[in-house]
């Protein structure tokens, strides 16, 4: 293979700091998919703006998740998603065995921690209806950026987690958890969270760059998958701050999910897009339908 | 040194200590004060004119020596007295009234009891009606005026007054000294007066000691015999004149050995 | 006519500001640029308006950890500054450490007080005090070591006990000193309790700058800047005048003629 | 003998220090505390020591920013002060707006400059500049407008020209307002690229940060804390010093004697 | 007045405006000094002398009245003057011998021109070995004999010297009277001297004008005879105590209204 002479720069914006849903991005710079592909990657932590900063063009990528998407679509921010990372939502509400919390009928009289947004309510809601449970009986508690094992040992008894990332810690720490999956209890909140999002504008005009790109993604990811401790090493390489033993043992209890039933890795489903916003305008949290078929596309998976 | 005297110091020697340095100020300070007599310290700049009112105070206990105030040892132990510091130290926080009040208050007096007692007084110290005005709504006269009403409500026999008038021009300066004889003739208070201007050294006091350059030794003590009550007229007599003569010989400034007294100082 | 001099002195400045507003509204107009780049100031008074009762609201919450935490940090730093006043070993070990602490980006802090006390109003709360205790702190033990001691030895010729002295000088002493720590602690304050909910919280201006900033609202946003920045300059103007009203005797410059 | 003497002066507040740190790590081992909840000094220390190469290249990083906003407050500061100086009318309309802004917390505004100007190093910089910008700029301002006006009518008899004026008088009258300008901007200038940091970058102090309180490690959090501190020490002591080698006349205290 | 004259005021009047409110200060002065004569004008505190001073260097524009250097009229237009302001304003940024260089670097002097030219003149002024201490280095007698320096540097013949001993202490201004005395003599400049001292104003002058409480006017005009050159044991002869009667009278000193000029300013 040649030199590349004069490689594209691009770069990608995460969500949150490094952790294993990324892995296929670190897999791929390590493993030379990118350079194949022309490509120069930075990785860049921006929480709380990656749409806006995608859709201006401040990032050709970034990280997101469908909740965003569909909100931010909904602002007239103009960004796509473009692959599912985790074919499944792996999030679920998490409250220490002792309390007793085993299914959604029992968050009556007990008290929930999380960021306070109206979606968090709907979803509790959601499913205490389900259980014909009184979601008034809910008190809830805003905990902010606060780590979800403090509050569900101290503030509050449940809190939101992803399983793979604070629930593979709290085995870490012998915490005896039980974990309440949202997409076992309402299939409607098995959305896709998270997702690779790229902006309308990108994919008019440089579909051959998100093409290049996704290749060298999708190669990383499948490399995760096959060899969960060589791309957790790739993950550990770059962000070294990392605890070693919880990225691994995250790695591992990741590696069949990413792809899980898809036929392939990233792909979406439109069914699962529609089935979250429709969900979204029953609660209100959204005035009217997205188009889901602009939110997302799979045309760079081939 | 009899037993009439209010104020005696006997021997002081005294040194600042700051780190490692030693800086001796007085060596061998003796002088008295008789009751009701009107008494200077003449001496240059940075001579321990101040030091010797804190040490007659008993704010500062001196190195060696005794200070007797009606015959009582005294060395070290603050007294009651009547002290004047440099600066007027009138506080900018509190009124005229409330400034002259102190030394009652801090005799646990009323403040009704107080502020009575002192607006009675302001009419004689040229203060009338100003009773509630801050230090700095009052000209530089007034407020050493002031500072001198509550030296005076001060229940005791003695006041040490530090260079009263040093901050004053020459004109306002010259009104408050006739002022100060006028005052000190009606409340007979025996005074100790720090100065270093000759003039004032002479037109005000009784007896005149003037002390050297640091250390500060007595170079020469003097009784000043122009008779009282006295008036600005006496600057031009020749007694005035031959006093004045005396005091500058005594001060002995050496014109060759210039930088003088204030470089040395701050070296 | 002391307040008509000072709205002709600062006429220029508003004329100033005034314009680059208009600026800004024109080239949005004009340029039509989207609401999540850079909404027009329009717009913002639009989300402000319509968002009052809401802004209210968070801005009561966020007030309650500012007054809370400033008045927790009064109470402490007086009475350590005294103490430190009164025994000198103290003062020795604790002076330093206050001094190097002005120069620490206290905030930096707000993390841990998140994790170790929850995230009520009690961490907000102490945020807020530490971040306003150093300057309070520090300008008063200042304003005591600074009392002039010709003062203290006049007043013991006055045979006054410690605590006439401590009333009637080293406290008024002080007090210019106290009061310009409290202005630099009221204009943190409201830093500090921001940054706080940032990390956490059930409500607050900080909480409604992280929804809306989620919510791709920039017009609201901006809003809650505006907030912010209204409420610290009420903080620092009420820590002025609380200097003024305490201080009769630092009100010289205009009041002497009409006195 | 300086030296020594202000170590002696210190000794009891790191004698203090010590002794809370012992006591910390003989709660932590004894109450067998877990490290996420409150991370015992020694494991504090240890995360420092193993780390010390990565916090090192962190520090790199949010140095970067520091200087390069701190370089360019001064540069903006500097220019507009001395314009302010010379045309009245701008003075007028921008004074009062500087003023304000002291009561402002800029950092505030931290998240704008994100949005537009992306993740880069330029948005640190310039939160940094702008944190910075402000207590310069209004010291500056207050330095020249402090000169003493019958020095400026002394210098005229000597018939000396505008810019000697500026060089000679206006500009060595305003360095100590200057100098304590920048000991507060270098105060800020740290918590700015750090906050900025927490918004988005690649690395940096704040990237640390937030990766540590991530991955449930208490320790290196507070490890990073710790550099956190010391570099904000170190920008101050740096301002410090260069106020002292810049203003040799201001040295008076101890160098009187041995000059 | 006439063609010798180095500096004449005319008719001057003078008002500071601040607000909306007018303080008139100086009220028809009329005065003149002679080429290589030493004036002094002596009057109570802010009865407007150094506004004359001011006018006469043309910082400061009168309201009415011409000015004139050497017959020419330079009302309102800086000129180049050896000005010393009340307050020494050596700056403290600068070391000695860089203050008084100034002068000289403001016309265009090399440098080391000027501190060649700076470092000849300090052994007269007793300033020689500190041409590189800073002003906080020196005493307060020093600093006054460099601030005067700097002024000589001016390449003018004429000084404006305003109460350049005002803040020192009695001693130290006796002296650097004498100081004075002799520098003028062997530097020939025509001098305008304000003071508020009346010995120091008999001491030095060869004319005296004194001046009343603001509004300034014009009280007197008094030639004095001493011989020159003169020394310290001439202030103890009657004519010197006459004029000093003489001075005492005209500046009307009223016991009966105090307070007095200090109070009236403040208000
Ligand atoms: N608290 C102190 N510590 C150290 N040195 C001191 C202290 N107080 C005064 N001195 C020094 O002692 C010397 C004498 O001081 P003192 O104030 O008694 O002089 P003084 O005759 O009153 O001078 P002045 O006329 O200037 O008031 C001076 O050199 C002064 O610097
Ligand atoms: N720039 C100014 N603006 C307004 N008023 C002024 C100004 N300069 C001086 N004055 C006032 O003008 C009066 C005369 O001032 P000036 O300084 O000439 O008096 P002076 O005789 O030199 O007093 P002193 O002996 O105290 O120096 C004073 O009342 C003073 O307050
Ligand atoms: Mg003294
Ligand atoms: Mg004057």
């Amino acid at each position: 293979t040649e030199e590349p002479e004069d490689p594209d720069e691009i770069t990608v914006l995460l969500d949150w700091s490094p952790n294993t849903n990324y892995t296929g991005l670190y897999t791929a710079i390590e493993e030379g998919f990118y350079h194949d592909e022309d490509l120069k990657v930075e990785i860049i932590e921006a929480p709380g703006s990656v749409a806006q900063m995608v859709a201006t063009g401040q990032a050709e990528f970034g990280i997101s998740y469908q909740e965003e998407v569909t909100f931010a679509r909904l602002s007239d921010i103009p960004v796509v998603s473009i692959a599912a990372i985790i074919q499944h939502n792996t999030s679920g509400f998490a409250s220490l065995k002792e309390r007793g919390i085993e299914s959604p009928a029992d968050f009556e009289g007990k008290s929930y921690g999380g960021w306070g947004s109206p979606v968090e309510e709907a979803m509790i809601k959601a499913l205490m209806e389900n259980h014909d449970a009184d979601f008034d009986q809910v008190d809830i508690i805003t905990t902010g950026e606060v780590d979800s094992l403090i509050v569900i040992e101290r503030e509050a008894d449940f809190a939101w987690i992803y399983y793979g990332w604070t629930g593979i810690e709290a085995e870490l720490k012998e915490m005896e958890l039980n974990f309440i999956e949202l997409r076992e209890e309402e299939p409607a909140l098995d959305y896709y969270t998270p997702v690779l999002i790229s902006s309308e504008n990108l994919i008019a005009e440089d579909p051959d760059l998100i093409e290049r790109f996704m290749r060298a993604t999708t190669n990383g990811y499948l490399l995760a998958i096959d060899r969960p401790e060589t791309a957790a090493q790739h993950l550990l390489a770059h962000a070294p701050e990392l605890d070693e033993e919880l990225v691994i043992n995250s790695q591992e209890w990741l590696a069949d999910k990413y792809q899980a039933d898809a036929d392939s890795w990233g792909l979406q489903d439109q069914e699962t897009w529609e089935a979250y916003s429709r969900w979204l305008y029953e609660f209100d949290l959204i005035e009217e339908m997205p188009d889901v078929e602009k939110a997302f596309t799979n045309e760079f998976l081939k | 040194m009899s037993s009439t005297d209010k104020l005696i110091l006997e021997n002081i020697y005294s040194t600042y200590y700051s780190g490692e340095q030693q800086l001796p100020v007085l060596n061998n300070i003796s002088l008295n004060v008789g009751k009701g007599e009107f008494v200077s310290v003449l001496g240059p700049s940075g001579s321990g004119k101040s030091t010797i009112l804190k040490i007659a105070s008993g704010l500062l206990r001196p190195e060696w020596g005794r200070v007797l105030i009606d015959s009582k040892d005294i060395t070290g132990k603050p007294q009651l007295v009547g002290y004047m510091p440099q600066q007027d130290l009138l506080f900018p926080w509190k009124t005229l009234k409330q400034n002259a009040a102190l030394p009652l208050l801090a005799q646990r007096s009323s403040k009704k009891e107080a502020f009575t007692r002192v607006e009675e007084l302001l009419p004689s110290f040229g203060l009338d009606g100003f009773s509630d005005y801050y230090p700095y709504q009052l000209s530089g006269g007034m407020r050493q005026r002031a500072a001198l009403l509550r030296t005076m409500m001060i229940e005791s026999g003695l006041m040490l007054l530090d260079e009263p008038f040093g901050a004053l021009d020459a004109l306002t300066r010259e009104h408050l000294q006739d002022w100060l004889l006028e005052i000190w003739g009606r409340f007979k208070r025996s005074v100790l007066f720090v100065t270093h201007s000759i003039d004032e050294a002479i037109y005000l006091s009784d007896r005149i000691y003037v002390i050297t350059e640091r250390p500060g030794k007595i170079a020469l003590e003097k009784t000043i015999e122009l008779k009282r009550p006295r008036s600005k007229t006496v600057i031009t007599t020749s007694l005035f004149s031959s006093y004045k003569q005396l005091l500058i010989d005594s001060l002995n400034i050496k014109s060759a050995d210039y930088p003088g007294p204030d470089y040395q100082k701050e070296s | 006519m002391k307040k008509l001099a000072s709205i002709k002195a600062n006429l220029p400045a508003v004329v100033m500001l005034m314009s680059i507003v208009a600026l800004w509204e024109l080239v949005c107009l004009t340029a039509k640029i989207p609401e999540y780049v850079l909404p027009a100031p329009s717009l913002i008074f639009i989300a402000l308006w319509e968002n009052i009762f809401l802004l209210l609201d968070h801005t009561k919450i966020t007030l309650i950890a500012v007054l809370g935490g400033l008045a927790l940090a009064i109470l402490v730093a007086f009475i350590l500054a005294m103490a430190m006043d009164r025994w000198k070993p103290l003062k020795q070990a604790l002076y330093p450490v206050l001094v190097i602490s002005q120069a620490v980006p206290i905030i930096a802090l707000a993390p841990l007080m998140l994790i170790w006390f929850g995230v009520g109003l009690l961490p907000k709360v102490l945020i807020v005090a530490l971040v306003c205790f150093f300057p309070l702190a520090v300008n008063l033990v200042e304003g005591f070591s600074q009392v002039d001691p010709e003062a203290i030895d006049l007043m013991q010729t006055m045979h006054a006990d410690r605590w006439m002295i401590m009333r009637s000088v080293q406290l008024p002493f002080a007090m210019p000193y106290f009061f310009s720590g409290l202005k630099i602690a009221a204009t943190y304050s409201v830093l500090g309790a921001i940054i706080g909910e940032w990390l956490g919280a059930r409500a607050g201006l900080g909480i409604y700058m992280l929804r809306t900033m989620h919510s791709y609202r920039l017009s609201h946003l901006l809003a809650a800047i505006i907030v912010v920045i209204i409420l610290s300059l009420i903080m620092f103007k009420l820590a002025e005048l609380a200097g003024w009203l305490a201080m009769p005797w630092k009100r010289e410059s205009n009041n002497q003629m009409e006195g």
